[in-house]
C-alpha cells in the first residue's frame, strides 16, 4: 500500500523551508567570511530534509530540543529568520538577545530550546519536556535533534532508555550524516545503523532516507502520533549527509570528494524540485516565486540584524538568575 | 532552632521529618511540584536512602513520584527538562557523591539555559544531596557543595537543622532558579545520633507553615571575640567549641550558619567580623578551593581593615575520605582542630 | 555435545572458594552487628558461584573489577581472608591499609582494583585495563562485575562500545539479581534481559545460569578464551539472586518471601554439594573438612584483624599523591 | 620566557608547536606513553580540535593514538584503567566545557584511587584541556580549572606560553599522579593572535630537551608596588597594565604565572606580597569560588600582616559566557578592569 502523497500545497511549503534553510546557511557562511557573523559556524547544507519533515510532522505547541547544528532545525521550528540572523549577529534582538549565540538558537515562542552543544545533551533534557507533557496531560510532543556520533554518549542510553520505561511523548531523531567531526562511523561503532540499538531499549526504531523530506514527514508523524497517543518513544534514524564541513575551518580531508558527490546527487531540494516538476505539481515560474520570497526574507533579516543594536553589557548580570 | 516569630504550635522533629512535611505540603500546594530519583517511591522500599520521602507514595502515586533507573543524567537531565516547561521538580540525589555522574546536566545545562535563552526560560529544580564522612569510604563521604557555589546560575544551600531546612526547602521549590540542596548524612535523625556525637538531632518547628528565605544567614550564638562561620555538623562542633572557650578561657565566640553558600549573605557575615575582627570558617568539603576559602577572600577584599588576625580555615584535610574510623575523624575538622584554630586567632 | 565435566577436585575447589564467600558474609554481617565493623556492608550471599567461576576462568595475572558489593569477588579472586576481613576493620593490615573499606575491596598482587562504589564506575574505567594489555601485548584479560541495575548508567553504554570497536580483551560480568537496591529490573527497562542490549555495540552476549558455579565457569572460560585471542569483549548476563538485603539496613519490603524461598532453593553452594554427592566426587567427611578448613581460617582473619594495628593518621596525607 | 638556563639552540614556536613536540618526544622516550580522544588521528582529521596532534599518527600510528567515539566517560575511563595499569595515557579533551562529562572519572576514580588501594596504586594520566571565551558562546567558552584545583588527588596546570607548556607537559607525563592541563584557546598559535589583541603567541623554546617542574611559578615582570597573579589570557593583559601603570603612574607591577594551580607555589607568590604588600588574583575562571579565592584566603592566613591594602580579584563574571562578542568582552577580565583593581589597591 502506497502511503498517500501530501498536497501540492504542502509539498512546496516543505521545499520553501528546505530552500529557506539553504540560502540561510550559505549567506550566513559568506556573511561569517566576511567577518559580519562572529565566532564559529556549524551548517547543515544537506540535511535540511529532516529538519524539514520533522518539524512539519509537529504541532505548533509541540517542542524540539537541538544541538551545535541547529540553524536548520530553528529555521523549521519557526524561529524567524531576524531573530537567527540577529543572534548570530550577537543582537538584542536575536531569539536569544545575543547571549546564546549560532550554538544555542532557540526560541520558547516557537516551541524550541536553546540548542544544546554538548554533543547528546539534548538526550537527556528532551525527557523532562516528555515528563512534563505526560504529567501535565498537555498532549504535547517533544522531538530531540542528533547526530549519529551522539549515540555513543552516556546521554543516548540513559535519554532513551528512561523515555521507554516511562512511555514519555518524545521522538528522537537521529540525523546519521556519516560523520561525528572527522570521525566515520564505522570507526566508532561495530553495528552498521544507529536504529539497531533501539532494541536495547524495547524501542520501535526506523530507518529512513534522511534526504527524502517525504519520507521524513511520513515516519515522522507516525512517530508523533505514537507518543502524543501514549505509545512512548520511536527513534527515526535519518540517513542524511552534510554537504559543508563540520564547523567552519574543515577542509574535509578525511572523506572522499567522490563520496560528496554522489551525496550531492541526491539533493534534498533539488530531488523535491524534480519530483514536483514531474508531477507537474509546480512549474519554474512557482519555484522562482519561493526563491525570490526566500531571498527577500533574507535580505531582510541581514539588514535587520546588521541594524539591531548591540546587548548592552550593564543587563548582564540579571541574565544568571531568574 | 525556632526565630523568634516561632508561633505558638510546635513540634520536635528531626531533619528527615521536616523534609518530609515540606515536600508533602509543596506537593499538596503546587501541582507542579513533583519527585524524581532511584528507589524513592518503590513499594516496600527506603523512601530514598535516608528514608526522607517514606510514606509519600501513598498520598502522591507513582506519577508525581517518578522512579527511576540508575541513571543520574537522565535523573538531571529530566529535571531540567521538566522545570523549563513550567514544572517544579525535586531531584534526588542518593549521596551527593554521585552528582559527579550528572554535573553536565546541573552546570552545563540548568545553570546555563537561563542565559542561553537570553531570560527567556527559567529552570526552578531542587536537586537534594546528602554529604558527609561517615564511614562508608571514599565514594559515600564527600561533602563536594563548593563545586557547586562556584557555578553561576545555581543556587546552593546546606541545611543543619530541622527547622531550617524545612523552611529552606519549601523556599527552594518556589525558588525558580535551579538549587542545589545539600543535608549531612549524620543529621537526619536518630540513627545518626551517635556518630554526630550524641547531638539532640531534632529541632522545633511550627505546626503552621512557613518559609525560610535562601540567601539569609543565622546567628546561631552570639559572641564579641570571634565569628566563626559553619554548617552541618562542622556547626555543631563549633558551638561546642564555643561553649567550652566561653568556660574555659573566656573566648566569647560568635557562630553563624550561612545556610545558603550561593548567594552569600555577607551582610551577617561582614556585620560580626566588623564587630569581633576575627574570622574562623569551618566545613568537611575540603580545604584548598573550598567554599570557606570564597569566604575568606571576600572578607580580605570586603572587611580587611577589621581584621586583627589571620582568617584561618579548618576544612577536611586535602586527601579522599579515608575509610578507617580513625582515619576518617583525623580529616574531618575536629572539635579540637576548631579550637586551635580558634585560640590561634584570639591569642 | 554435552560440555566436559571439570575433574572432582576442581568442583571440590570451587565448593570450597563458594563456601568461603558464603561463611565470610555470614561473619561479617554478625561481627557488623556486633559493633566490630564499622560503617556499612553490601553483601552477596546467594551470588557466590557468579564470582567463583568467573575467577576461576581466569589465570592469575587476569584482573578483575569489582563495585559496591566486591567481598566476593575479592575472595574468589585471591585477596586473602585476612586482608579483606582486616580491611572491614579499617586496620592497617588490610588489603588497601584500611583506607578503602568494604565498598573499595582490592589488591594488586592479585588483580584486583580497589573496588569501585559508583555503579557502573568500573564498566569504563575496565576499558583502560583492557588497553594496557592490548598496547602491551601483555596476553592478560580484564573482567568486570556489575549489576543489572548498572545497564542503565551511561557508563555501561559508553564502556562496553568502546571495548567492542577497539576490541579489548574484557570480560563484562553482570550479576542480574533481579533489583538495584530496592527496585525491580522490569521497572527501569522494557527488555527482559541485559543481554539483549550486547546486540547494540555488536558484541556477543550469553545469559548464563549464575546459580551454577559450573556453568559460569564454562560461559565465563570461553569468553575469557576469545578475550585473550583477541576477539574483544563478551557480555555475560547471570542469572542470580542476592539473598540478603541490598545493604545491612534493608527490610526486603520490596520482594515477597515466596520470590525468595524459590531463589534459596536454587543456592549454589547446596546445589554444588548435592551434585558432588550424587556423582560420588564427594562424601560427607570431604565436605566437613572443607568446612572445618574454612572456619579455622575465618577464625584466623578474624582474630588477624582484631588485633592488627589501626592506620596512622600522621601518615594520611601521604596517600593522596604519588 | 627562557629562563637564565635556555641553552644557545632556541627556536620561536606557538603554543600548539611546543605541545606537539612535547608529546612527540615524550612517546619517543617512553613506550607506555600513548595518546586518546576524539578526533586526534584521523586521517585528514583535525589533529585535535586545536591541531596539537597534527602529523603524529604518520610517526606513531593507530595503535598510540587512539581515536575513541564521543564518550568522554570512556576516554577518561580507559585513561584512568590504563594508567593504573602503568601506562602513561595523555587523554584529550576537545574543550574543557566537557570535562563535565566525565567527572566522575576524574573526581571519584583518578583522584581517588591512590587512596583507596592504600598508596599501592597511582594513575599517571595527564587530561589536556582547552579554555576561554572565544565568541563560541555558554557551552564552549568556560575556564572550569578551579573546580579541579578543589580536588585532592589531582594537580592542576595552567600554562601561558610555549616554553612552560612544552616543559610543563613534558613534566606532567612523567608525573605519577593525575594532571589536568589547561592551555587557552586564543593562546594556541597564530589564529587566536588578533583575538588575543595581536599578542606575539610565540617563545623562544630551546632545541634541547628539558622539562619544567610542577608547583613552581615564575615571575614574569619584577616590580615592588604591587603583585599581580594571573594566567593564561589574563597573564598577558596583567603584562600590558603593568607596561601601562609603570610610564603612567610610577606603579611598579610584579607579575606572577603560577602555573601549577594545584599545588600552589605559595613561596614564590607570599616572598612577592611580603614585598609589595598589595596582591590582585586575575583569572577567567568565574569570581566567586574560583582559584583566585584560595590564593586570597591562603594570603589572608599565611601573610595578613604583610598586607597594606584589601585584596582584589579579578575575575569572569559570576554570569555563563554570553555569545556576543560585546557582552563576553564585559564578562572576562579586560585591562581596564584590571588597571582599576591595581590603582585601588595602589592609592
Ligand atoms: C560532549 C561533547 N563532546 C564533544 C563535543 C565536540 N563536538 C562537537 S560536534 C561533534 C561531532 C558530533 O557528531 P554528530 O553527533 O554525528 O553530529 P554532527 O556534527 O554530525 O551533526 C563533536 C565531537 C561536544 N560538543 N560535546
Ligand atoms: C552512580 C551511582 N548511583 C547510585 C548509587 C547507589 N547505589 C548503590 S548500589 C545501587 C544498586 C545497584 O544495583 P545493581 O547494579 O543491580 O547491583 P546490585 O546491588 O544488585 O549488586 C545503587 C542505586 C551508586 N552507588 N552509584
Ligand atoms: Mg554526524
Ligand atoms: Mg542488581
Amino acid at each position: 500500500m502506497r502511503p498517500e502523497r501530501p498536497q501540492p500545497t504542502v509539498l512546496l511549503e516543505l521545499y520553501r523551508t528546505m530552500l529557506l534553510i539553504r540560502r540561510f546557511e550559505e549567506r550566513v557562511y559568506f556573511l561569517f567570511l566576511e567577518g559580519e557573523i562572529p565566532g564559529t559556524l556549524h551548517q547543515c547544507q544537506g540535511q535540511e530534509a529532516v529538519a524539514t519533515g520533522v518539524c512539519d510532522a509537529l504541532e505548533a505547541g509541540d517542542w524540539i530540543t537541538s544541538t551545535h547544528r541547529p540553524h536548520g532545525h530553528a529555521l523549521a521550528k519557526g524561529v524567524s529568520p531576524r531573530a537567527a540572523m540577529a543572534e548570530l549577529y550577537g543582537k538584542e534582538t536575536g531569539c536569544c538577545r545575543g547571549r546564546g549565540g549560532s550554538m544555542h538558537l532557540g526560541d520558547p515562542d516557537v516551541g524550541m530550546l536553546p540548542a544544546i552543544a554538548i554533543v547528546g545533551g539534548g538526550n537527556t533534557v528532551v525527557t523532562g519536556l516528555g515528563l512534563a507533557f505526560k504529567l501535565g496531560r498537555t498532549g504535547q510532543v517533544a522531538a530531540c535533534f542528533f547526530g549519529e556520533g551522539a549515540t555513543n554518549e552516556g546521554a543516548f542510553h540513559e535519554g532513551l532508555n528512561f523515555a521507554a520505561v516511562q512511555q514519555l511523548p518524545v521522538v528522537f531523531v537521529c540525523e546519521n550524516n556519516l560523520y561525528g567531526a572527522s570521525t566515520p562511523w564505522e570507526r566508532v561503532s561495530l553495528v552498521p545503523s544507529v536504529a539497531a540499538r533501539a532494541g536495547a531499549y524495547g524501542v520501535t526504531a526506523q530507518v529512513v532516507d534522511g534526504m527524502d523530506v517525504v519520507a521524513v514527514r511520513r515516519a515522522a508523524s507516525t512517530a508523533v502520533a505514537a507518543a502524543r497517543a501514549g505509545q512512548g518513544p520511536t527513534l527515526l534514524e535519518c540517513a542524511t549527509y552534510r554537504f559543508v564541513g563540520h564547523s567552519r575551518s574543515d577542509a574535509r580531508g578525511y572523506r572522499s570528494r567522490v563520496e560528496e558527490d554522489e551525496w550531492r546527487l541526491r539533493d534534498p531540494i533539488v530531488g523535491l524540485r524534480h519530483q514536483l516538476l514531474e508531477e507537474g505539481a509546480a512549474d519554474e515560474a512557482a519555484f522562482d516565486a519561493v526563491g525570490g520570497e526566500v531571498d527577500a526574507v533574507l535580505d531582510d533579516a541581514v539588514e535587520f540584524a546588521r541594524s539591531s543594536p548591540d546587548p548592552d553589557p550593564a543587563e548582564l548580570l540579571a541574565d544568571a538568575y531568574a | 532552632m525556632p526565630t523568634p516569630e516561632t508561633p505558638r504550635g510546635t513540634r520536635r522533629l528531626t531533619i528527615a521529618e521536616a523534609l518530609r512535611e515540606a515536600v508533602a505540603e509543596e506537593m499538596r500546594r503546587d501541582e507542579s511540584v513533583f519527585l524524581i530519583g532511584e528507589d524513592i517511591g518503590i513499594e516496600g522500599g527506603f523512601g530514598g536512602a535516608f528514608g526522607v520521602y517514606l510514606g509519600l507514595t501513598d498520598e502522591f502515586g507513582h506519577e508525581r513520584i517518578v522512579d527511576t533507573p540508575i541513571s543520574e543524567k537522565a535523573i538531571a537531565g529530566a529535571a531540567v527538562g521538566a522545570a523549563l516547561m513550567g514544572f517544579r521538580p525535586i531531584a534526588d540525589m542518593q549521596y551527593s557523591d554521585f552528582l559527579f555522574e550528572c554535573m553536565d546536566e546541573l552546570v552545563n545545562q540548568a545553570a546555563k539555559m537561563r542565559l542561553m535563552s537570553g531570560g527567556r526560560l527559567s529552570v526552578p529544580l531542587v536537586m537534594r544531596a546528602p554529604v558527609g564522612a561517615s564511614v562508608r569510604g571514599a565514594q559515600h563521604g564527600q561533602s563536594p557543595e563548593s563545586y557547586f557555589a562556584h557555578v553561576p546560575g545555581l543556587k546552593v544551600v546546606c541545611v543543619s537543622d530541622a527547622y531550617h531546612a524545612k523552611g529552606l526547602l519549601k523556599s527552594a521549590v518556589r525558588d525558580d532558579n535551579p538549587v542545589l540542596f545539600f543535608e549531612h548524612k549524620l543529621l537526619y535523625g536518630t540513627k545518626g545520633r551517635e556518630q554526630a556525637g550524641g547531638l539532640d538531632l531534632t529541632a522545633e518547628v511550627p505546626e503552621e507553615e512557613y518559609l525560610f528565605p535562601i540567601g539569609q544567614a543565622v546567628v546561631k550564638r552570639a559572641g564579641g571575640d570571634v565569628t566563626l562561620v559553619a554548617t552541618h555538623v562542622s556547626l555543631y562542633r563549633c558551638l561546642a567549641v564555643a561553649d567550652e572557650l566561653s568556660a574555659a578561657a573566656g573566648i566569647e565566640c560568635e557562630v553563624i550558619d550561612p545556610l545558603t553558600l550561593l548567594p552569600l549573605d555577607t551582610e551577617t557575615l561582614w556585620a560580626s567580623v566588623r564587630k569581633t575582627g576575627r574570622l574562623v570558617i569551618v566545613h568537611e568539603d575540603t580545604l584548598t578551593g573550598g567554599w570557606g576559602a570564597e569566604v575568606a577572600a571576600r572578607a580580605a577584599d570586603e572587611c580587611l581593615y577589621a581584621l586583627e588576625a589571620p582568617i584561618k580555615r579548618v576544612a577536611a584535610l586535602d586527601v579522599p575520605i579515608p575509610y578507617a574510623p580513625v582515619l576518617e575523624q583525623a580529616v574531618v575538622p575536629s572539635v579540637e582542630r576548631i579550637e586551635t584554630a580558634v585560640r590561634e586567632v584570639c591569642a
